[in-house]
């Protein structure tokens, strides 16, 4: 029991600042040094992390499709993400000959590294943050909307009809969904005092902010996750792919190592999105906790945060592909009337409300 | 009255979206109502239907022998000029000639399985199969001759 | 004449002129269109076809009349069934031959299972089409249902060549009619399901609703039949206004629409399949003994005249016109597809929409692109 | 209206059409020029008022081609057969249908890939489901090709 508890994401980062300490005493060095296997631990667990959701999704979806989904190579199809991975790293990365091949090739590159950048700032575990950032919030609504920049460097620079016009709705549909998700970041911005997700989390000690914001949290969490799923180009809100209408949109013409960055960044910004959506609103590492109720509390406390972090954000991913396997597509201009005539409106409204009840403390 | 409608359109969308998750969510939870039959891995228990039409063969019995005269009435009437008979004349134990079957020639790759040979056949000679896994690597393997080397027509059968 | 490709190029300035198909995901096949657009709206569109046209009709005029049936499958390939039944119709039309009452009612039992397999699979399509991919399965689920009813009794699944001159090759499986009316209860129950998945959700409503209108007049000007003219208000129902096989023996009703929109086209669809299920559901205790074959010679030769059968396909009018001379193959055969009269007013319809509503009128008026190059 | 009535009227417009009534419908046999005006006043007169032209093609006699237009009226539910006879077998011309139903603009044109018919004043006469490349028209009784196989 007294591993368990003391186990954490802290303690080992902790460990290996000190082995490291130990070892290269020029501070710059040291910085340096933990720098690099911190970006390359990152990478590694964001690719892993990718493997597991492309996973995820294919079962997810094959349920629901009442199929099995992969199930041949590797235990339960496991290793089919992997294989399929290899396939793609072996494919030959076509450049069709009339692209602008700077930004053809670059754009797949911006995207990855727009939505790695997100993470940051994010709370994984108690004590356990690579950048505890004091405007956190307002990083991570600017950093996620990067990716637009890599999908119209991609439609643009591939020369071709349709990936133009997927790259232009992906323009309309991101530039008006920011403005939903950054209401309703700013609706808990307004609870907690705080930009710094650090700082947001720990505000949540003593209840989640869906718990105590009640109502007008409820609703901008509602408005958060579906603007999120629009600003992360996820089904329903797919224009930019739009697979009937648009054959595939920005990515018509990548294939191989190219198209597999496209995806990769796809599941980190779906993680990412439902990260943030966790903690601000989901109490992120918080334990569930009921005021009073001491010996409840105490046995959620044993559960580990990280486990805790990873259970609400997998939570939120479940129902952001529910949606991608339940409704059909919106049409681009229903998206828009979407956003301007219902979430902006709403949120900002919400906004108004989640004002007053901070400033009355109405919350509890 | 606008913002009536303006929720009233919220809410019942809001429902029928739910409504939609709710079917997909009961078979996400429901794992026995998966269907999908593991084809290849299943080859022992799969049974195919009589009726089902998969390729044309010709039954022979213990003796080796077939039932085919070498009417031609498969060949006049299949549509795609799947069928192909070749005779020879063959001098039977009395002396007298009669016309038999050299080879029943049966081209798979151009067969539509319409089952009109097996109808317009007048001794039965010709059934259709249950087989349908017809993969092959080079064509050619597809023209088959239906009548087994050395075999014989049916005593009884004109 | 201008050339085709000299043609196609040709545009004005600032003109967007996109290809989809034939190799498209949403063309159900190798259909062409031309479409130009003015940023997201769709100002023209024009189809292009041939890309899968086998000549059927110049084919069948080698064909003895027992044989040119077998084609007419590959044809509608979602309603082999009905064209078999179409082109057997005309034959006994010319030979002025009394089918069987069993033969009638096994017909029309299979044109209807026929009808509802490929209204399903079109549910399937259309919420594919509009990007919801799980309907699709749900509708494979219940169409393998009826693909095994057709696996055995007629031998095949979608090819199944059942109906010879004079009734239908064999008599139904012993098992056929246990097997229909489970299939029917099953089919029966999940038809809330579709509803839940679909017909009520709100994106698909706004998708649907008041997209690609289609008037009275146009769709009888256009020749537009099946579900997509009902939708308009056109009362063009062959099983109605001339019963053939045993459709008169049943009561159904011809469920006529008033919106012209794609919405329309589907809830058509929708109530059109209950209605094959009661057709199915009337037909099948009653099948009367006797024959299922009418006798016929062996070589049948039409006498010199001309002789029209139109038939109700799940997409609407097919008709088959042959003309003999008195041969033992027919001198010219006709068939009007209903899908190449529905795609003639396609452009109309998709006039003024955007590229999204172009899909969702596609799948709507239910497009098979074999039925249309033949 | 009946057969007999249909008959009388027509002639009253066109009398020199020949009928036929040995088939399921009435046929009305005329010449190839004789054809729009009634085909006009058949659609535009309300006593015929046929609406729905619900099959369109071409028969080669081997002498000559004949046009055969399926008429419906939606509203009187009658039907007629009208047949134009083309004499002129190489550079066979008719007048089109398409502006007086929408239909007739792609059979038209499945007629022409087809059969080699120019339809005169058709807004968009190209072949539809041949290359534009193609020679001869595939349903004359004496197209030859050369890749043709017979079984």
């Amino acid at each position: 029991m007294k591993i368990l508890l003391t186990y954490s994401f802290s303690s080992l980062a902790t460990y290996i600042h000190n082995l490291l300490a130990e070892l290269i005493t020029n501070s710059l060095l040291l910085q340096v040094t933990e720098m690099v296997i911190l970006g390359v631990s990152l990478i590694a667990f964001l690719v892993v992390l990718c493997f597991f959701l492309g996973y995820m999704e294919r079962k997810v979806a094959a349920f629901m499709e009442i199929r099995l989904g992969p199930n041949r190579v590797g235990p339960k199809g496991s290793m089919q993400i992997v294989a399929d991975t290899l396939k793609l790293l072996l494919k030959e990365g076509l450049t069709p000959d009339s692209a602008d091949k700077f930004l053809f090739n670059l754009a797949p590159v911006i995207m990855v590294i727009g939505s790695m950048m997100v993470i940051a700032p994010i709370a994984f575990a108690k004590d356990f943050q690579l950048y505890d950032i004091n405007i956190g919030v307002l990083y991570v609504s600017a950093v996620s909307s990067l990716g637009v920049i890599g999908i119209l460097m991609a439609g643009w620079s591939s020369n071709n009809k349709y990936s133009l016009l997927g790259a232009m709705r992906s323009g309309a549909q991101i530039v008006s969904y920011e403005l939903s998700v950054g209401l309703s970041l700013i609706s808990i911005v307004v609870l907690s005092g705080s930009l710094s997700l650090g700082d947001i989390v720990r505000s949540q000690e003593n209840g989640w902010w869906i718990i105590k914001g009640h109502i007008p949290v409820i609703i901008s969490f509602v408005i958060f996750i579906i603007a999120s799923t629009a600003e992360i180009n996820r089904a329903p809100f797919d224009m930019a792919e739009a697979e009937q209408e648009l054959t595939g949109g920005f990515h018509t013409e990548y294939a191989g190592m190219k198209f597999a960055m496209f995806l990769l960044s796809e599941y980190i910004n779906l993680f990412v999105v439902s990260a943030v959506a966790a903690t601000l609103f989901l109490g992120g590492w918080m334990p569930f906790h009921i005021g009073g109720l001491d010996g409840f509390n105490h046995i959620m406390d044993f559960i580990p945060s990280s486990v805790w972090f990873f259970s609400k954000t997998f939570l939120i991913i479940f129902i952001i592909m529910q949606f991608r396997w339940t409704f059909p597509r919106l049409r681009v201009d229903q998206l828009l009337t979407l956003e301007w005539k219902y979430l902006l409106p709403i949120s900002m409204v919400n906004v108004i409300l989640v004002t007053v009840m901070a400033i009355m403390g109405w919350h509890f | 009255m606008f913002l009536k409608e303006y929720f009233g359109t919220i809410y019942k969308s809001i429902k029928s979206l739910l409504v939609g998750m709710k079917v997909t969510g009961y078979y996400f939870t429901h794992l026995d109502e998966i269907k999908t039959e593991e084809y290849p891995d299943n080859r022992a228990t799969l049974k195919m239907f009589d009726r089902f039409r998969g390729e044309v063969v010709m039954p022979h019995d213990d003796n080796n022998e077939h039932r085919c005269t070498g009417c031609q009435a498969c060949e006049i009437a299949c549509p795609n000029g799947t069928i192909k008979i070749i005779t020879k004349q063959e001098i039977l134990e009395d002396g007298k000639k009669k016309k038999r079957i050299d080879a029943f020639v049966y081209h798979l790759d151009l067969c539509t399985m319409c089952n009109l040979c097996v109808v317009a056949c007048p001794s039965d000679a010709i059934v259709m199969a249950q087989n349908f896994e017809h993969s092959v690597y080079d064509k050619k393997q597809l023209k088959k001759i239906l009548n087994q080397p050395d075999s014989k027509l049916m005593q009884g059968v004109e | 004449m201008r050339g085709l490709i000299e043609d196609d190029y040709v545009t004005d300035e600032g003109e967007f002129v996109i290809n989809i198909g034939p190799q498209h995901p949403s063309t159900h096949g190798v259909l062409h269109l031309k479409v130009w657009l003015d940023g997201e709206t769709v100002k023209k569109v024009q189809p292009h076809l041939g890309f899968i046209h086998r000549s059927i009709e110049k084919m069948s005029e080698s064909l003895s009349y027992r044989n040119f049936i077998f084609a007419t499958s590959r044809m509608d390939y979602l309603a082999a069934h009905i064209n078999n039944e179409a082109c057997a119709l005309t034959v006994e039309k010319g030979l002025q031959l009394e089918v069987p009452d069993r033969a009638k009612y096994i017909r029309t039992i299979l044109a209807e299972l026929t009808r509802l397999q490929s209204h399903l699979l079109w549910w399937g399509c259309t919420g594919l089409d509009l990007g919801a991919v799980t309907p699709f399965f749900y509708a494979f689920r219940e169409r393998e249902y009826i693909m095994e009813i057709m696996e055995e009794t007629c031998g095949a699944r979608l090819t199944q060549n059942f109906m010879v001159p004079g009734g239908v090759m064999y008599d139904i499986h012993p098992n056929f009619q246990k097997r229909t009316k489970e299939v029917l209860i099953q089919i029966k129950s999940k038809f809330q399901e579709y509803d839940n998945i679909m017909t009520g959700n709100v994106i698909f409503e706004n998708r649907t609703k008041g997209v690609g209108f289609l008037s009275k007049e146009d769709a009888i000007s256009y020749g537009v039949t099946g579900p997509t003219a009902r939708a308009s208000g056109v009362s063009c129902d062959i099983r109605k206004l001339i019963p053939y096989s045993a459709y008169d023996q049943v009561q159904f009703d011809e469920i006529l629409g008033t919106g012209g929109d794609c919405y329309a086209r589907y809830m058509i669809r929708m109530h059109e399949m209950k209605q094959s299920v009661s057709i199915i559901e009337q037909l099948i205790d009653n099948i009367p003994e006797g024959e299922f074959q009418a006798k016929t010679k062996n070589v049948i030769k039409l006498p010199k005249g001309e002789f029209y059968q139109r038939v109700e396909t799940p997409r609407g009018e097919l008709g088959v016109f042959i003309v003999s001379d008195g041969a033992a193959s027919p001198y010219r055969i006709k068939y009007r597809s209903p899908g190449f009269s529905n795609l003639s007013a396609l452009p109309l319809m998709a006039k003024g929409g955007k590229i999204g509503d172009l899909v969702a009128i596609m799948s709507t008026i239910d497009l098979v692109i074999p039925d249309i190059d033949r | 209206m009946n057969t007999e009535e249909l008959k009388s009227s027509i002639s009253n417009i066109l009398p020199s059409a020949i009928y036929d009534e040995t088939g399921e419908f009435l046929n009305v046999n005329i010449a190839s020029e004789e054809l729009y005006p009634l085909i006009n006043e058949l659609r535009s007169n309300s006593e015929f008022d046929f609406d729905y032209l619900f099959c369109l093609t071409c028969i080669d006699w081997k002498d000559h081609l004949m046009m055969v237009y399926h008429l419906l009226s939606k509203t009187h539910q009658h039907t007629i057969v009208l047949k134009a006879k083309i004499s002129n077998r190489e550079n066979s011309e008719i007048e089109t249908v398409c502006n007086i139903w929408r239909t007739a603009e792609l059979l038209e044109r499945e007629v022409f890939d087809l059969f080699g018919v120019k339809f005169i004043n058709h807004p968009d006469l190209r072949r539809l489901f041949l290359s534009d490349d193609w020679n001869g028209y595939p349903l004359r009784k004496d197209y030859v090709d050369e890749n043709m196989i017979s079984l």
